[in-house]
């Protein structure tokens, strides 16, 4: 796929003008001038602050290198200032597209860290909204994605689907992207009556309408011209970047830690985990919208799942973690979130440290432009789905 | 356009049939003829702005534009005004004088090319003996105000977008003109009122059946169409303006009045090869094969119509011009963009060798029967 | 003087103009759009002579495509954007051939149409001039074909030649391109060229 | 992976599904034009309820941006009795809340232990200046107008410990008053002696005399003013004062009316005090834009006025028609004003909460009826213990199916966990 390459030996006897001999590698294209693209920070492309620096030789790039930190807010360290009450309302925002998720890494790291026992209706209804979560957060991706690649129309649907279960979770939550439901011990309320009823409902509209996105994206000739076999990654680079999520699953991994490492009560239930073949932008895509599909059966097996009883337990007035450490990961919309939580018993965070996907995805980015062209350059960044909030925290 | 009447073309005007031609002053005809032109320059893309916001706001289960106008029509109106009040900038690193002149070179020759368009029985400027030929010339003239813009901006994007707009360009006119000759061929003519008249005539072989040349000439009305998108930019080709990879494209750095000229380009483009395919295939201003307009049955049912006759021819006209623009918003709604490389790929492996295929084809039947 | 004459001096002056700004521009860029100027007034030359079609093709083929090909590949290369000196070196020899051949074009074309009367011009049809083409001149126009054709494909063999076959050693001069490259690279660049891993195809495969 | 379908088939299936887009009703909400109605629980503004606040600080403390500012004074409260100690309490001058800050994470609504503040879910309030967007105490106040019930719970849910015990009580009562009306029956029957009845009313309609916080008595104001005391004191007084006249007022009332012992409920079953919230009071919006309110604070309090003239009409014609004998059974009380004390607003939680929500308003209403009648429990309100057996028959019938034993198991446990509980509402009923 390279260009042909010039290769000069730079030997120190020779000044420039004078004739040395160069080997030529690549495939004999044509070669042409070179240009340092610089796609970013405030780019259409780049949905974010998130800044590509391409060496472009033509149309076809010869490196990237993105550059982040355009958006670092430092959550970590705010973290450590705040108690264990309110950082729910400041982890749900390093990844805004999948807030609940987010609380819910965190809340589970707390009560691991103090050993408490979660009542079960609270860690069915966790699961619940965890998975209307990522339902939300993939269609946004569906809609970008596509528009990425010039496709304006999906973006449309997305967000009317997205409506519809934005407004569920807020009859629930009070919140649209923030939810900030989740709270040391299980959740702040209860469900509004009529809200599983309307869950079903909407899991069934959702569900209705997702051939058209099969159709509108997944099926049409020109996206996969556009998709297949471009930025594939194979699966010992993928694991070697550390890439998790609908990333990892391209190459053929069902790695999942709902499955593999089940927590809440996801050991319960069916949950499949869709995996692509070559691990190229196709790929990701296809495992992005069929966990769309799985989430959506999730959430209707949850639905005959949820026991009565009490959402939350009693909390001490002030929620102090003991002295220790703990890391729990769970799988984000994006991939895998981890929290790496030490206390040192006091009523804040010792250290939170974040281990977000859309960071561990970003790594994969320099590999899979090199030697492409800038569309496809967009076609890749699309397809590794980050939030640039998540990579800079 | 100005050098066009007073000189060479000057001669046709005397033997042309337009009923623009009242009197028999020169002057009177000639303002009436410019008023025509500008009236459709201006309005159409309008018209087919207007068409693409509501039936692109349809298509993504939207209202699109609701709140200027009655139904939102004077939208674009309101944006052209917005348009004008907006501030001009140029970057200061820009070749301001190219900058400057560029989106005007696009502009004229897409207002050139309206001049011998027939809207109807007897409705155009000029019925030049080589319309169809001055048409793609015009047409192609545009992409030299494109790659001014790019390359003048000053700017990376801008230079890809400038780039790409001149690679589709001359991939897609050979397509477009292989194709158009295919039918020029059939019809025996270059002038466009003469093969809109070629069409009434035209019958299936062996038989009485009275067609459109879309239907012998399947394969060139799909090559001049997809061809006719490359030209306009318009998607799935649009990568000279792809704007979620090159901001966008030739254009990034226009704002203010020139990025409306831009703009202006673009739909006035819709609309003449819509107007040119309809009058190349789908036979022009008839309402359906082989049936006259009502009242023009006398005169062969071409021309002489009468008020009714006249009005009607228009208006299938301008319907059939409107249903190929909603095919292109269509089209803009469906499909996610192409690479630059694998249109380039499309136009000279598969385009160009179906032109010629179907240039043969047609001239072996033309010769044959 | 008629109308039309006026016509045809206003035209000429715009061809003419345009061909002396194309040579003394300083910037690359304006001097092919000057250049494209040119084209379009020679094309209105043939329009005032009222040979229509030629002043069509004239557009077609050359603004359409030869100056659009032109600006193409000069911002596939490095044409500078904005003003920067540009110098052939060779104004000399340049304004000698040009003199020369206005000189001797001018003698020629005088000396033999210079005594005609002026008459009405009327073109040739398009009928004529495709019987005239494809009847009398069908030789001409194939070998003239064959040799675009011939043109066409040595362009392209020229082309893929010149940048050489993978593992092809060539002998170039040296340019500075070390301000944009950190030596590291270099460094690395070169181990990886001494140890023979290949070029960067394999890498990117 | 997808099965490869023949080329050009996914080009004509994406027109296919935008062209069926466009005979579709858009789903657009024109917005200005249309409102969406939000649900109670949507964080869009803070409302204050100032008389609640004890000027504790916790709010302004857990903030996470500290965007709430209190400031406050201590007062001297004179000896309620003679040789009494005085007292001193806090009153507060300024509770601002700077919602260019704000997050909107409801930390300080979660924490008020007094119920002071509220969400409300209205969120037109953009301002041209960021300064504008500090709301003062006066504004809070009015947001207060917009606040919604909160919503019924699930099913399923454990109630919060205080509305659980507040229910417990009223249960007790409901036992009492029907005791009593038991024995009045007993004693009508014996020749009539009816001294005994008027306290016993009077006491049993204590609890639901209800009036509206909001108020203040003129003349107490008046008076306190005069004496010297500060406005804000004076308020507060002639407030309760308010309240306390009022109550006597209607105690009154209820005793006058007591011959009859079924015309004891001045307050209806909260199902029939049920008002459609989106309506508004054209005559107080007309008053209030009159007086240059802007058309939104208008619009809330048109809103809320509607509700109370609603809420009052429907429980005149309540008290009208009451004929049967609707009397003993319904003595919760019908919060229809926020004003209202913490309690009464709590127990609404389940009561009325349905009240404004116009959309779920019959069968919401219905359920609600139903979760206040003791009588009919539900699936969700019995524990079964032991959930970690299974239901071997669904169990073997599910592998059998061809589920995966993890599947087949979950199931069968939540069959058998459902089974259980029907047999034991089976039982109840029985008994």
């Amino acid at each position: 796929m390279s260009d042909l390459d010039l290769r000069q030996e730079f030997l120190a006897g020779t000044a420039p003008g004078e004739d040395i001999a160069v080997q030529l590698s690549g495939d004999g294209q044509f070669r042409t001038a070179d240009m340092s693209l610089s796609i970013g920070p405030a780019h259409p492309a780049t949905h974010g602050v998130f800044r590509i620096v391409l060496d472009l030789d033509g149309e076809r790039g010869r490196e990237a290198r993105p550059v982040i930190g355009y958006m670092h807010r430092g959550f970590e360290k705010l973290a450590e200032h705040r108690d264990f009450r309110q950082i729910f309302a400041l982890v749900n925002r390093h990844d805004w597209l999948s807030g609940f998720s987010n609380e819910l890494g965190t809340a589970l790291a707390v009560e691991k860290l103090m050993e408490f026992e979660v009542p079960d209706r609270a860690q069915w209804i966790r699961m619940l909204l965890a998975e209307w979560n990522r339902v939300l957060n993939h269609l946004m991706f569906i809609g970008s994605y596509a528009l990425e690649l010039g496709a304006i129309t999906p973006m449309f649907y997305a967000f009317r689907e997205r409506e519809d279960i934005q407004h569920l979770l807020e009859s629930a939550t009070g919140g649209r992207l923030h939810f900030t439901y989740n709270q040391v011990g299980g959740l702040k309320i209860d469900l509004p009556k009529g809200f599983l009823a309307e869950s079903t409902q909407v899991s069934s509209l959702v569900r209705s309408r997702l051939p058209d996105y099969f159709d509108l994206v997944l099926g049409n000739e020109i996206f996969h011209g556009r998709t297949k076999g471009v930025g594939p990654l194979p699966m010992e680079v993928a694991l070697s970047l550390g890439v998790s999520g609908p990333t990892l699953q391209a190459p053929g991994l069902p790695e999942d830690p709902r499955v593999t490492e089940p927590y809440l009560k996801y050991g319960e239930i069916d949950v499949e985990v869709p995996v692509g073949e070559n691990g190229d932008a196709f790929d990701r895509f296809y495992c992005l919208l069929h966990r769309i599909r799985v989430s959506l059966d999730i959430i209707d097996q949850i639905h005959d799942h949820i026991p009565p009883g009490p959402v939350n337990s009693k909390l001490p007035k002030m929620v102090k973690a003991p002295e220790g450490a703990t890391y729990v990961r769970i799988e984000n919309p994006l991939g895998q979130l981890g929290y790496w939580l030490e206390s040192d018993g006091g009523r804040t965070p010792w250290r939170l440290k974040m281990r977000t996907p859309s960071f561990s995805n970003v790594q994969a980015i320099p590999y899979l432009m090199r030697g492409q062209l800038i569309p496809d350059a967009g076609s890749i960044l699309g397809s590794v789905f980050f939030v640039v909030g998540d990579i800079d925290r | 356009m100005m050098l066009l009447v007073t000189s060479g073309v000057a001669p046709y005007l005397a033997q042309a049939e337009s009923i623009l031609d009242v009197g028999d002053t020169f002057i009177v005809p000639l303002l009436l003829k410019l008023a025509f032109v500008l009236g459709i320059f201006f309005v159409g893309p309008l018209v087919a702005g207007y068409l693409e916001h509501k039936a692109m706001g349809r298509m993504q289960h939207r209202r699109g534009p609701v709140e200027a106008g009655p139904f939102g029509t004077l939208q674009l109106v309101a944006d052209g005004i917005k348009f004008i009040q907006k501030e001009d900038l140029i970057p200061s690193a820009a070749d301001k004088w190219v900058f400057a002149m560029a989106p005007g070179v696009a502009l004229v020759p897409a207002m050139l090319a309206l001049l011998v368009i027939p809207f109807g029985p007897g409705v155009f400027a000029l019925d030049l003996e080589l319309g169809l030929f001055y048409v793609l010339a015009a047409s192609s003239v545009s992409v030299l105000g494109v790659l001014m813009g790019g390359w003048s901006s000053a700017n990376k994007f801008s230079l890809f977008g400038g780039l790409r707009a001149g690679g589709q360009l001359i991939a897609y006119e050979l397509p477009l003109i292989l194709a158009a000759i295919a039918v020029a061929v059939q019809a025996g003519t270059l002038s466009l009122v003469g093969i809109v008249e070629a069409q009434a005539e035209f019958m299936l072989f062996g038989t009485g059946i009275n067609l459109w040349y879309v239907i012998p000439q399947l394969l060139g009305f799909g090559i001049f169409f997809v061809a006719a998108l490359a030209e306009l930019s318009r998607p799935p080709f649009d990568m000279p303006i792809g704007d979620s990879e090159l901001v966008f494209g030739y254009m990034t750095e226009y704002s203010g009045i020139k990025y409306a000229m831009y703009m202006l380009t673009e739909y006035a483009g819709m609309v003449t090869m819509s107007a040119l395919m309809v009058v190349l295939y789908l036979g022009g201003w008839q309402l359906l094969p082989g049936v006259p307009l009502p009242g023009c049955e006398a005169a062969g049912g071409l021309f002489d119509c009468g008020v009714t006759g006249t009005l009607l021819g228009v208006g299938v006209m301008l319907g059939k011009i409107l249903l190929l623009v909603f095919v292109m918003v269509w089209l803009r709604v469906a499909y996610p963009r192409l690479r630059e490389d694998q249109l380039q790929r499309i136009a000279w492996l598969v385009m160009v060798p179906l032109a010629l295929l179907n240039l043969a084809l047609v001239t072996i039947a033309k010769v044959v029967y | 003087m008629t109308g039309h004459d006026l016509v045809f001096v206003a035209v000429g002056l715009l061809t003419a103009g345009g061909a002396v700004f194309t040579v003394t521009s300083k910037n690359l860029m304006h001097a092919a759009l000057f250049f494209a100027v040119t084209l379009g007034g020679i094309a209105g030359v043939f329009l005032t002579l009222a040979a229509d079609f030629l002043a069509l093709v004239q557009i077609v083929v050359y603004v359409g495509a030869v100056a659009v090909l032109f600006m193409f590949g000069l911002m596939l290369t490095r044409a500078p954007i904005g003003r920067e000196a540009l110098d052939g070196q060779n104004r000399g020899l340049a304004m000698a051939v040009a003199g020369g051949l206005f000189v001797v074009l001018s003698t020629l074309v005088i000396g033999a149409f210079g005594d005609l009367p002026t008459a009405e011009v009327t073109g040739p049809r398009i009928d004529d001039l495709g019987i005239a083409i494809f009847a009398d001149w069908v030789l001409p126009f194939e070998v003239l074909s064959m040799l675009l054709l011939a043109a066409l494909i040595g362009a392209i063999v020229l082309a893929r030649r010149e940048s050489g076959e993978s593992g092809e050693e060539l002998t170039v001069t040296r340019i500075e391109m070390a301000q944009d490259r950190d030596p590291e690279a270099l460094e690395r660049e070169q181990a990886a060229l001494t140890s023979g891993s290949g070029g960067t195809g394999e890498e990117h495969a | 992976m997808a099965p490869s379908a023949p080329p050009g088939i996914g080009l004509l299936k994406g027109l296919g599904v935008t062209i069926k887009h466009l005979f579709q009703r858009p789903s657009t909400l024109m917005y200005p034009h249309e409102r969406d109605v939000l649900a109670p629980r949507t964080r869009g503004v803070i409302a204050l309820m100032d008389e609640n606040c004890t000027v504790c600080m916790l709010c302004s403390r857990e903030c996470p941006d500290w965007c709430i500012y209190i400031e406050s004074h201590k007062e001297t409260v004179p000896p309620a009795k003679e040789g009494g100690r005085a007292r001193t309490r806090n009153v507060l001058d300024r509770f601002a809340i700077d919602f260019s800050l704000c997050m909107y994470c409801g930390i300080c609504v979660e924490v008020c232990p007094f119920d002071a503040l509220w969400w409300s879910p209205e969120f037109e309030y953009s301002e041209y200046e960021m300064g504008s967007l500090l709301h003062e105490m006066d504004k809070l106040r009015e947001w207060a107008d917009t606040v919604p019930p909160p919503p019924p719970l699930d099913e399923g849910a454990v109630l919060p410990a205080e509305v659980s015990d507040a229910l417990a009580k009223v249960e007790k009562e409901r036992e009492l008053a029907a005791a009593k009306e038991l024995e009045a029956k007993q004693a009508a029957e014996a020749p009539a002696e009816t001294a005994g009845d008027a306290p016993k009313k009077g006491k049993a309609a204590e609890p639901e005399i209800h009036v509206k916080a909001g108020e203040i008595d003129q003349e107490a104001f008046d008076r306190l003013i005069a004496e010297g005391k500060s406005e804000r004191m004076a308020r507060s007084k002639a407030k309760a004062a308010y309240v306390k006249k009022e109550k006597a007022r209607l105690l009154a009332e209820a005793e006058a009316a007591g011959g009859d012992a079924e015309a004891e409920s001045p307050a209806p079953k909260a199902a029939e005090v049920k008002v459609d919230a989106g309506e508004i009071d054209q005559e107080t919006f007309d008053r209030l834009i009159a007086e240059g309110k802007p058309e939104r604070m208008a619009r809330a309090k048109a809103k809320a006025a509607y509700v109370k003239k609603e809420k009052a009409r429907l429980r005149a014609e309540a008290e009208s028609d009451t004929g049967e004998g609707t009397g003993a059974d319904e003595p919760a009380e019908v919060p229809s004003e926020l004003g209202a004390s913490p309690e009464a607003a709590r127990q609404a939680l389940d009561a009325d909460g349905a009240a404004t929500d116009d959309d779920a308003a019959p069968e919401v209403a219905a359920e609600a009826a139903t979760t206040e009648a003791p009588a009919a429990r539900k699936l969700g309100d019995i524990h079964v213990e032991g959930a970690g057996e299974i239901d071997q028959e669904v169990f073997d019938q599910l592998v059998a199916e061809g589920k995966s034993e993890r599947i087949a198991r979950a199931k069968a446990k939540a069959a058998w966990v459902k089974k259980q509980k029907q047999a034991k509402l089976d039982e109840e009923g029985g008994a």
